[in-house]
């Protein structure tokens, strides 16, 4: 098993160390003068020569990554055009925003995903299975930030239960927190939840036909136990794939969140620093956020050889 | 041969067959069959059916309310015809979607069924890539694609298309992986036949019907992206109508005009909620042995 | 080996087929499942030769490495007097449609998207010569009527038909290219005992009619007894008796081939009575880390240290008869 | 009838049907039979003759919809399980203690993520209501009773590490623990390699023996019958169509199905010059039966008398050798 990790472990490095690249030229490719678009365009040719010095912006393309990567690995993500001061600092400060909304949806949608999608499954064709069904099915096709414009629109503009913006960190006040974070938790969670209860229940499904299933009826054990025990468990092997993947959706569909309750998070950070063509800033948060997916992944990968006791003796 | 009465006999079956199971599920599929029927036909004849040319301001009755005479949807903030906009917005996610999709459903087959068939390097380097494009946050990859390749219909469905890539290289390939395995893609090679046609005459067909369940929900998926991009001020831009273009626009007045931004995000929903019903009753109907599978 | 007669329309000379088994951080190779380990026979024209033994033994293995689905380790194969042991694909090209297969899982040998008439038209066209649609659609009825399924059904798909119907199409294939040799790969296990019947009996009128030599390989020990002209018994990669099908239920002598022959009960009922029976203790040996020596050494009850330390040759005892046993 | 004092298990006039869309599937149309105590009988048939549905019927097992109990009766020690709900408490108390199933896959039998321990002291629990120690000896001493090597250690294993054959060895390891009398056994060794089939097949005679179970065998493979069976059910289309010792089966059968069956197996004691004499056309397709004999297409002997209806069963020799068919009064059995 342990060498299957180190591999593994390795394999997402090097996907990391690929995705930096792929992000680095990508956003170079981007049209306009980044010291242009955050000096303005009176500034004197002088001024804007030396900010290009001083960032190195003239230097050749690939010498540009590797002073990025080697000031990267002393903790130095560069420095932001717009706001002059460290990108790891915007980073510390704003990604526990997006973390504060991110990880209790993500844990929210895997609860009601598997809630759902077994309830689903166990009540196959009755009215319950349809109507949940049908809410999956809306949950997966409904923009976000549509959902969130009606949620404000419902709670915080007619029924003033929640604020409109200004989100207060659980640090300062567990209340306050609740309050400002509870439409977009909700928000967030729906896509993922979505998605989850769907694979649970064909999972459910496909697990309920089996044959192990009809040998544990013909042992005479009770139905019930036959479902939330020898069903439940190897419907649930595949699903951790899923949640895997969702962890990607999560972040990303911060940027829609963030825009639309005005959260200073990871998500709009990167979508003014397209706008600004600030490079450091966009190629620091794409890639702590591209970590995250990948460490998700991998996590992911590792804990299901631990749940599966197959691919565990496969791996061993 | 066979006498062709026999042959339209079964083939009619084959069609009852193939409509009730679509239709099994219920009343939701006619709904949404309907709904999608619906916006298509409006995309169509969208210059024919506009009452106003979405793109002319009124600067004198900003804001109207619904129902009034002349805009039976009121109008937004630069006065234009909220229901023209909407018809005309029809058309342009529509088509930018449709050929979105339609280019990657192409390519992202074609690569899978390759990577699939091919295992070797070629394989894992196309599998790779899948990795570390949806290793990057998708919308973010769409919209600094939408800045390098500009906010024109053309670029903003070839930023579309790559999005979508990865899930049609993922299902191709995992489709061909277990269909390599039967026994008839033995026998085809044994007589001789060429690779490039085991490839398109038989391993294509096999996965058609869980490509073209793809193919629906990420008709779905990428008018959503769409949409996305445009109310973040990315995609399509002013003046031309866009669904996400009128909820970002009317966002601003959300608190005295909700309906200026609520009506378009509605239609977004309608059509992805119903392209995914639809993705879902087709592959049940084309392939029962995949209910519930997908 | 058998004698070298001249009429052999393949000989196969020590061959080994070992795969690798990869495990640890850089996927070293930490050993082989040797799944055919210095198998010989030869295969007279016109005949049926017959390899049988259980599940793991091999012998799928040896059907596939002679219709070099896969490159053997090492050992030789000569069809028609040529060496095709080592031959790349371009090289195998001539002669690929002369050795066809027949397969187990009738389900899974046709293309469900493909019509019976279109399967067949495949294998016609892909001898790459030209064809006018005349002699194709004639072919395919010429065809369909020698397996006995009637032309009509041309236009119909694989699921219309049963398990028997979908075998028979598989022979129809197999002749669309006029093959010497057929590799029959456990062709009637999936099939009803009735359909079995008809299936066997159909493959041997083809025989007697186009001259067809039959590689035919099953675990059923009467199946493989009443179609084939020599029997070779396979036990772990290895040949461990070879002799002419009549006599094996009388005459066979090798330990193995006594307990499998005993394992397989009779429908004379009387006769069943009074026979002895051997019931095999144990299990059959993970062929990765297969024993050295005799591989029935751990399930047999003669087993010596002499079995223990090399295998025992296949040496001929009678005419025709070859054993791989010390003991016996 | 025989006194049923020793009789264990008897159907009566069984009927399942299939409700698809082609109509309604008579899967078991009116089966009729009994085991005794310590008896091993056979059910023989090719595929869709319904020799499965009729057990899981027994089992109420039967997956409905779209399959549905339309007839009959099942009568274990005195009691009418169809009177039971399928669910119901006393239907699960005889599942698994009363009577035991085997089944055709064991790659598939056993649940894939929970240990061989796991699954059988679960069952042991429910039967025998003792606590979780207790059940796991039971376990270990029953997989020792059924022949597995070092079953304590076995116990922890799970399937996927487990042969084919010992996996059917920790199915009737479950029966042996919970006391089963009568053990239901459906195509238990057609997966399996010829000499483990053996194996397994003297355990289950075994059974006989020491626990006095019944086994009731459902296979295709008349060679079994031979070798174990004492008493014979041959089933064609839904219908018993003949029954009785194994003797007057195999050498005097009288329906022409039984004959056709026994002439197309091939015989290892034959000198093989000997033809295959195959029964003709195609197995019968259970949506669309006539209402008459249903082996009329593929019989030697049909002719117009066959088709005034089925067929009923009648005693055509002694010891309860009855037979279904128009033409047998014309070729006594015994007389050829």
């Amino acid at each position: 098993m342990t060498s299957y990790i180190i591999k593994r472990v390795l394999a997402s490095i090097a996907v990391i160390f690929i995705v930096s690249i792929f992000v680095f030229s990508i956003i170079h490719l981007l049209p306009g003068d980044p010291v242009v678009m955050a000096l303005g365009l009176e500034t004197p040719m002088e001024d804007i020569e030396r900010v290009r010095e001083e960032h190195h912006l003239n230097d050749p393309l690939p010498q540009q990554y590797i002073t990025w990567i080697v000031e990267m690995f002393h903790g130095d993500f560069g420095d932001s055009l717009i706001e002059f001061r460290p990108v790891a600092d915007i980073i510390k400060e704003r990604l526990p925003r997006t973390l504060a909304i991110g990880i209790p949806a993500f844990v929210l949608g895997i609860l009601l995903g598997l809630l759902i999608g077994i309830v689903s499954a166990v009540r196959r064709g009755k009215a319950i299975d349809q109507t949940l069904t049908f809410f999956t099915t809306l949950s997966i096709g409904t923009p976000q930030f549509w959902i969130g414009m009606l949620l404000l629109y419902l709670f915080s503009i007619k029924l003033h239960w929640f604020p409109m913006r200004n989100l207060v960190m659980p640090g300062e006040s567990i209340l306050g927190y609740l309050r400002s974070a509870t439409l977009p938790i909700i928000c967030s969670c729906l896509q993922m939840m979505g998605s989850i209860s769907r694979q649970t229940r064909s999972n459910m499904l496909e697990v309920i036909s089996q044959d192990y299933i009809r040998t544990a009826r013909a042992n005479g054990i009770s139905e019930k136990t036959i479902v939330y025990k020898h069903a439940l468990k190897n419907a649930l092997i595949p699903v951790v794939t899923v949640i895997g993947m969702n962890l990607r959706n999560i972040i990303a569909g911060a940027v829609l969140i963030e825009n639309i309750f005005s959260i200073p998070g990871i998500g709009v950070t990167m979508t003014n620093a397209i706008n600004n063509r600030d490079y450091w800033v966009l190629q620091g948060c794409v890639l702590i956020v591209s970590f995250i997916a990948v460490f998700g992944n991998l996590v992911v990968d590792i804990l299901y050889g631990y749940i599966d006791p197959r691919i565990r003796e496969a791996r061993g | 041969m066979a006498s062709s009465e026999d042959l339209k006999l079964r083939r009619k079956k084959n069609m009852e067959q193939f409509f009730r199971i679509f239709f099994g599920r219920g009343i939701i599929v006619k709904i949404c069959l309907v709904i999608a029927v619906f916006f298509i036909i409006v995309a169509v004849f969208a210059p024919v059916i506009a009452p106003h040319d979405p793109t002319a301001t009124d600067p004198m009755n900003r804001y109207l309310p619904m129902g009034s005479e002349d805009h039976l949807f009121g109008t937004d903030r630069y006065g234009r015809d909220v229901l023209s906009r909407l018809i005309h917005g029809a058309r342009t996610s529509l088509t930018c979607s449709l050929f979105a999709t339609l280019w990657s459903a192409v390519v992202g087959s074609t690569l899978g069924i390759i990577a699939g068939y091919y295992e070797g390097w070629l394989g894992k380097l196309i599998l790779r890539y899948v990795d570390i494009q949806l290793s990057v946050p998708a919308l973010i990859l769409s919209m600094v694609l939408a800045v390098i390749l500009g906010s024109n219909m053309f670029a903003i469905s070839i930023v579309l298309g790559i999005g979508a890539i990865p899930g049609y290289i993922r299902m191709a390939y995992s489709n061909v992986i277990s269909i390599k395995e039967n026994d008839y893609i033995t026998a085809t090679r044994l007589i001789g036949q060429k690779n490039r046609k085991i490839m398109f005459r038989h391993l294509f067909p096999n996965c058609f019907a869980s490509l073209i369940v793809i193919f629906t929900m990420s008709l779905g998926q990428v008018i959503m992206v769409e949409s996305s991009l445009a109310y973040l001020g990315v995609g399509l831009n002013e003046p031309l109508a866009a669904w996400g273009l009128m909820v970002n626009d009317g966002f601003a007045s959300l608190m005295t005009h909700p309906s200026v931004a609520l009506l378009p995000g509605f239609c977004i929903m309608a059509i992805v909620v119903a392209f995914n019903v639809l993705g879902d009753a087709l592959r049940d109907a084309l392939d029962p042995k995949l209910r519930g599978k997908l | 080996m058998q004698s070298d007669n001249k009429d052999a329309i393949l000989e196969v000379k020590s061959l080994k087929m070992h795969f690798p088994v990869r495990k640890g951080f850089f996927n070293k190779t930490v050993g082989y499942v040797k799944a055919v380990d210095d198998v010989s026979f030869v295969v007279e024209n016109g005949k049926t030769f017959g390899l049988v033994g259980e599940s793991g033994c091999g012998k799928t293995t040896v059907g596939k490495t002679i219709l070099r689905i896969n490159t053997p380790t090492s050992g030789e194969i000569i069809y028609k007097g040529q060496h095709i042991e080592n031959l790349s694909a371009k090289q195998m090209a001539p002669i690929r449609r002369d050795i066809q297969m027949i397969f187990q899982d009738p389900y899974s040998s046709l293309d469900p998207r493909q019509s019976l008439g279109s399967i067949l038209k495949e294998a016609i066209v892909c001898d790459g010569k030209p064809h006018e649609r005349e002699e194709i659609a004639n072919t395919i009825s010429e065809l369909m009527v020698a397996v006995g399924l009637d032309p009509i059904m041309a236009d119909r798909y694989p699921h219309e038909l049963s398990g028997g119907q979908r075998q028979r199409l598989g022979i129809a294939r197999a002749l669309a290219c006029n093959p010497s040799l057929i590799v029959c790969d456990e062709p009637v296990s999936a099939l009803d005992v009735s359909i079995q019947a008809q299936v066997i009996n159909l493959l041997r009128d083809l025989q007697e009619k186009r001259g067809l030599t039959y590689l035919f390989i099953a675990h059923d020990l009467a199946v493989v007894k009443n179609i084939a002209d020599t029997i070779a018994v396979m036990y772990l990669g290895h040949i461990v008796e070879l002799m002419d099908s009549s006599e094996i239920y009388e005459h066979s002598i090798h330990p193995y081939t006594q307990a499998l022959l005993s394992a397989v009960p009779i429908t004379d009922y009387y006769a069943e009575k009074k026979r002895n029976r051997i019931v095999l203790e144990g299990e059959v040996p993970s062929p990765i880390n297969a024993p050295a020596g005799c591989p029935f050494q751990t399930r047999c009850k003669f087993a010596s240290d002499k079995c223990r330390k090399a295998m025992p040759p296949l040496t001929e005892r009678r005419d025709g008869h070859f054993v791989a046993c010390y003991n016996v | 009838m025989e006194d049923n004092r020793n009789i264990l298990l008897e159907v009566k006039h069984l009927k399942t049907s299939f409700f698809t869309q082609a109509g309604e599937v008579k899967a078991v149309d009116d089966v009729s039979y009994y085991i005794k105590k310590g008896e091993i009988i056979a059910v023989v048939g090719e595929s869709g003759c319904g020799k499965s549905v009729t057990q899981m019927s027994v089992m109420q097992l039967v997956q409905s919809p779209p399959g549905k109990i339309v007839g009959g009766e099942v009568i274990f020690e005195g009691q009418n399980l169809l009177e039971y709900d399928r669910n119901s408490p006393e239907m699960r108390a005889v599942r698994g203690a009363g009577i035991a199933m085997i089944f055709q896959e064991p790659m598939t039998s056993l649940n894939p993520v929970f240990k061989i321990g796991t699954q059988l002291s679960e069952v042991i629990m429910i039967h025998k209501k003792v606590d979780k120690k207790t059940a796991w000896e039971e376990g270990i001493k029953a997989l020792e009773a059924v022949g597995i090597p070092d079953a304590k250690s076995r116990m922890e294993n799970y399937p996927f590490q487990m042969s084919g054959g010992m996996r059917q060895r920790v199915l009737i390891a479950i029966a042996v623990a919970c006391g089963s009398k009568l053990i239901i056994a459906d195509e238990p060794t057609t997966a399996l390699d010829v000499t483990t089939q053996a194996q397994v097949m003297e355990l289950l005679q075994s059974l006989v023996k020491t626990y006095g179970t019944s086994i009731l065998m459902v296979t295709h493979n008349l060679g079994l019958v031979t070798r174990y069976a004492e008493r014979v059910y041959v089933m064609y289309a839904g219908k018993v169509i003949e029954s009785g010792t194994t003797e007057d089966i195999l050498m005097h059968p009288v329906h022409p199905y039984t004959k056709g069956l026994l002439n197309s197996v091939p015989k290892l004691d034959a000198s093989d010059e000997e033809r295959l004499v195959a029964i003709k056309g195609q197995p019968p397709r259970l949506s669309e039966l006539p209402s008459y004999c249903a082996f009329y297409p593929r019989c030697p002997y049909a002719c117009e008398e066959c088709k005034q209806g089925y067929p009923i069963l009648e005693e055509v020799g002694p010891n309860e050798h009855f037979c279904a068919c128009w033409m047998k009064n014309k070729e006594v059995a015994h007389a050829e």
